[in-house]
């Protein structure tokens, strides 16, 4: 049930974008990133060959039943409250009645990591919390995925100094929630992308209403069973990588 | 720094040796300190960063001796962020965000401790319009940092519905932040000399509705609460700290004023206007955890009073000082006048400078005595900015009340102790 | 003679298999990745220290047997509260001496202080 | 606010208390005194600390509101330790402050005495590297513990990322790695 693509892989010009030439096109970007030369004659040969057929497959939504339980999990995530600093208060107030995120079954807030599936990134991680917030995404039970709430969480926003961690360095994160705190209506647009990408349709937003298509930058993971994670960029604190990162 | 020698039992070789150091608090070390004539068996428990009932990530070293608490040591600095040192490095109008974000409950008074000082060490003259809405911003907000502390602490006791309660009245207070400064939190709305912005006006109409509605609706949490016997079970009694302890501890705010001194900086030594207001101070009597939750239920009704007497009595005149060096120029005025554009350019590139010294500025925090303490060395960047932050004193009397108590009792003393962290670890 | 009892099968035969769904859908359909870091115990984001041969104190088990013991006497009471007329004032004597020996053993429990957490 | 006689009163009255106390040798703990925006500074000899600290609490001054580190980076000495000291019942603060060389930054702790100090003191520790001798659990109480250097020094680095720009994508990238 491979969706077909009119124009050829990477120009860009079919309706649905093929989920593997998306995922080429992340890895190149992150090639990219890393300084790998794009020009050269195959650009998916970045990847090796049996490392490539891993991700096609995992990331490629096979079955009516992965699809009935991609479903399933988008509508019923269980965030586990991470509150670190002026985000939660956000993230709070999202449970709260103007902006209710119970409307999709986000509800259910959970303590302990053993029962949540979504981790919400809310708040500055310090050099001293990254390895507790490794540690507590590692015994998450998966599918798992994580949401970075905030310029701090993302990109240690109006802070760079010795004292925080981009939340990228040490953990795959999913949906980065820009804003400084975000409004609570901006977390409720990143938890509804991510609902989206677990049912392995992307919500491309800007980019489908004027079809510009080919400039998506870094779009982590795509596919039903939870983010794929490809790069194993050194983290900035010495966390030992042995525990298994986001989805299958 | 001495970590306690040998790996503890049970971790892995592999495990890094950031890992390793980091375990150099063993909880061993506190278990010896006890004496071990009990013979009950003594459990030490991490009361974690990540739990649901330390209002931020606040770890708790918990010695038990079955349900009864026997030794606290609590260990901060998890979200720690560096702004102080981030603030030596900005100029001095660009330091208010990053200050706004250490206590980011009550991001006004950061913002206002930070300007007074400011305004002090520039010797600016400030508004009387801009001080009364500067007192106007403040007092909303200490109404707003009591809601979150009410909500969040009834959901400790288990009363979930307050939490619900409480932020449906926060968004309306957020609403009216939005609509003075564009944002809900961390609004930058106070700058060096006064306020950005005069108030929208459909503002004080908006404010009139809220404050009409709003002792009501303290008298639905008071009436939820008050006398419920649950509530009273688990805060009457519990926990408390004489005033005398409190003060050698440096305690100030809610707690202190619980426990029967009257000391509150708004009325002992009053700042921005606060004298031209009639408002009281509500004082416990016995300083255990019902009457540190009744008085900040009470400061709310003073709040709102205070809020209704400024919008009243708002006086008209500029928003911000007249004096360019230190103010933007209004944006018209750079079409026509050359020196309000050197003026604004001056500003904008490098910023204004202040005359070297130092000063201390302390305020009424929702949570105690907040004193910003700035440093400058006469170049356009403070070369010192510290917050003397009122939960990081506060949290020194922490195991002083809930040693001895029960685990529940712990968290109930926690949640009226109304931590927050950001302004802990700064 | 099994028509009347049909309701009951049938309520026990759907109950056996919706909660058995439960229990074995998550194995099935749920992905399993074993790594060391999940098998440690969850003590608030930290390595947790509690040795294992962590002995509770004596109070817990002490409040856990008297708990048993008299929510077990609670569920007697509901089939004799629920049909008290049905089975005539005998059932009501019977009931009076159960509820008698069990506050004995109440009062007993409680004179010893076994109830304060000590 | 003590103002400025009054501040020269008392400075003059530690001269005397201490002075007599210490014999003459030692000199007045009292170094210079300020009198800046309304409000009265003492600077103060490091290794006298506890006895001015002492005689400010009989004279009223029964409230420490803060204790905190200063880096007056280029001027040596250079490690600065402020005390803000608050009279509840006249509503007066006055701020004793004392200078510590970077290369022996020792003082003593004056926990004992007022026990508020026990944090404060920890994070002057942990940012500027005061060593307060007398401490009863002198360690890092913001960084993680096995952090090397204080940060809030005026010399150490303030790190972060270099933000990646255009112009140095890829100079930068390589160093961030």
């Amino acid at each position: 049930m491979k969706r077909e693509l009119l124009g050829p892989p990477g120009t860009g010009l079919g309706g649905r974008v093929d989920p593997d030439v998306l995922r080429v096109r992340n890895l190149n970007a992150r090639q990219l990133l890393r300084g790998g030369d794009l020009e050269g004659p195959n650009p998916s040969a970045h990847l090796e060959g049996a490392d490539f057929e891993r991700h096609v497959e995992e990331s490629v939504m096979t079955t009516t039943l992965e699809k009935a339980v991609a479903w399933a999990r988008s509508n019923s995530f269980f965030p586990a409250t991470f509150g670190l600093a002026c985000c939660a208060i956000e993230m709070m107030s999202i449970v709260a009645a103007r902006v209710d995120v119970a409307r999709f079954g986000f509800e259910a807030f959970r303590a302990s990591p053993r029962q949540a599936d979504l981790l919400i990134l809310s708040g500055r991680v310090s050099i001293k919390m990254a390895p507790i917030v490794r540690r507590i995404y590692d015994q998450m039970l998966e599918p798992k995925w994580a949401i970075s709430m905030g310029a701090c969480c993302s990109s240690t926003g109006v802070f760079n100094n010795y004292a925080l961690v981009p939340a990228d360095k040490f953990m795959p994160i999913d949906v980065h929630v820009p804003g400084c705190p975000p409004r609570p209506e901006a977390l409720m647009h990143g938890v509804l992308k991510l609902r989206k990408m677990v049912q392995d349709d992307p919500d491309m937003g800007w980019r489908e209403r004027y079809d510009a298509r080919g400039t998506e930058e870094v779009i982590p993971t795509v596919g039903g069973l939870g983010g794929v994670d490809a790069f194993q960029e050194p983290a900035a604190v010495s966390v030992p990588p042995e525990g298994d990162t986001a989805g299958a | 720094m001495s970590p306690t020698g040998q790996a503890t039992p049970g971790t892995s070789p592999s495990m890094s040796d950031y890992r390793r150091r980091e375990q150099s608090i063993t909880l061993s070390s506190v278990e010896e300190q006890l004496d071990q004539a009990s013979t009950e068996e003594l459990l030490t428990l991490n009361f974690g960063p990540h739990h649901p009932a330390t209002h931020g990530v606040l770890r708790l070293l918990v010695t038990l001796q079955g349900e009864i608490v026997r030794e606290i040591k609590p260990i901060i600095g998890y979200v720690h962020t560096g702004i102080e040192k981030t603030a030596e490095d900005k100029a001095y109008w660009k330091v208010i965000p990053v200050i706004e974000r250490m206590d980011y409950l009550s991001y006004y008074f950061n913002a206002y401790a930070y300007c007074g000082a400011v305004e002090t060490l520039l010797e600016v003259e400030v508004p009387k319009r801009a001080q009364y809405l500067r007192v106007i911003h403040m007092e909303l907000n200490r109404i707003m940092s009591h809601l979150v502390w009410l909500g969040t602490s009834a959901l400790d006791l288990g009363a979930i519905s307050m939490f619900w309660y409480c932020f449906r009245e926060r968004e309306k207070i957020l609403d009216l932040f939005e609509m003075s400064s564009g944002q809900r939190m961390h609004t930058r709305y106070f700058q060096v000399g006064g306020v950005i912005e005069d108030i929208p006006s459909g503002f004080a109409h908006k404010l009139n509705g809220l404050l009409e509605e709003m002792p009501s609706r303290i008298d639905q949490y008071g009436a939820l609460l008050n006398s419920n016997e649950i509530v009273l079970q688990r805060l009457r009694g519990i926990c408390p700290l004489d005033a005398q302890t409190l003060l050698s501890l440096g305690v100030t705010g809610p707690l202190l004023r619980a426990a029967g001194n009257p000391w509150d900086l708004r009325k002992a030594d009053p700042y921005c206007s606060y004298e031209d207001f009639d408002f009281k101070i509500p004082v416990g009597t016995v300083g255990d955890n019902y009457d540190r939750y009744a008085c900040r239920l009470a400061e709310m009704y003073e709040s709102v009073k205070i809020v209704q007497q400024a919008l009243d009595g708002l006086p008209e005149g500029p928003h911000i000082t007249e004096d360019r060096k230190v103010a933007l120029p209004p944006r018209h005025e750079l079409a026509t006048s050359m020196e309000a554009l050197i003026h604004h350019f001056k500003l904008v590139t490098e910023g204004f400078r202040v005359p070297p010294g130092e000063v201390y500025f302390p305020i009424e925090s929702p949570r105690g005595e907040l004193g910003c303490f700035v440093r400058s060395d006469g170049s356009s960047k403070p070369a010192r900015v510290h917050m003397r932050d009122p939960s990081f004193v506060n949290l020194q009397s922490f195991s002083h009340m809930a040693k001895g108590a029960y685990i529940a009792d712990l968290i109930a003393t926690l949640a009226m102790l109304d931590p927050i962290l950001g302004g802990i670890d700064r | 003679m099994l028509r009347s009892y049909l309701p009951a099968i049938v309520f026990l035969i759907l109950g056996g298999a919706v909660g058995g769904a439960f229990a074995v859908l998550n194995s099935v359909i749920g992905p399993r990745r074993a790594t060391p870091h999940k098998q440690d115990p969850y003590e608030c984001g930290l390595p947790s220290e509690v040795k294992r041969g962590m002995r509770f104190g004596i109070s817990f088990y002490l409040i856990a047997m008297l708990f048993i013991l008299f929510d077990i006497e609670v569920v007697f009471l509901y089939p004799i509260a629920v049909e008290l007329r049905a089975y005539g004032s005998y059932a009501l004597l019977e009931t009076i001496v159960f509820i008698v020996l069990l506050f004995v053993a109440f009062a007993y429990v409680w004179r010893r202080g076994a109830l304060e957490w000590r | 606010m003590p103002d400025a006689t009054g501040l020269e009163l008392i400075a003059q009255e530690l001269r005397r208390a201490e002075g007599a106390e210490e014999g003459a040798s030692a000199g007045s703990p009292v170094i210079e005194t300020l009198f800046f925006r309304g409000r009265g500074t003492l600077l103060v000899e490091p290794g006298r600390i506890r006895a001015v600290l002492a005689h400010l609490r009989s004279r009223g001054y029964a409230f420490m509101s803060s204790l905190h580190g200063v880096d007056h980076h280029p001027h040596e000495p250079r490690l600065g330790v402020v005390y803000e000291l608050l009279d509840m019942q006249r509503v007066d603060r006055i701020t004793v402050k004392l200078a510590l060389a970077s290369d022996a930054p020792e003082v003593d702790s004056v926990t004992d005495e007022w026990p508020t100090a026990d944090h404060q003191e920890r994070e002057v520790y942990d940012m500027f590297g005061v060593v307060f001798r007398g401490h009863p659990d002198l360690r890092r109480i913001l960084m993680p513990e096995d952090y090397e250097g204080h940060p809030q020094r005026r010399d150490f680095p303030i790190g972060g990322e270099p933000v990646i720009f255009t112009y140095n994508e890829r100079q930068s990238l390589g160093s961030a790695e």
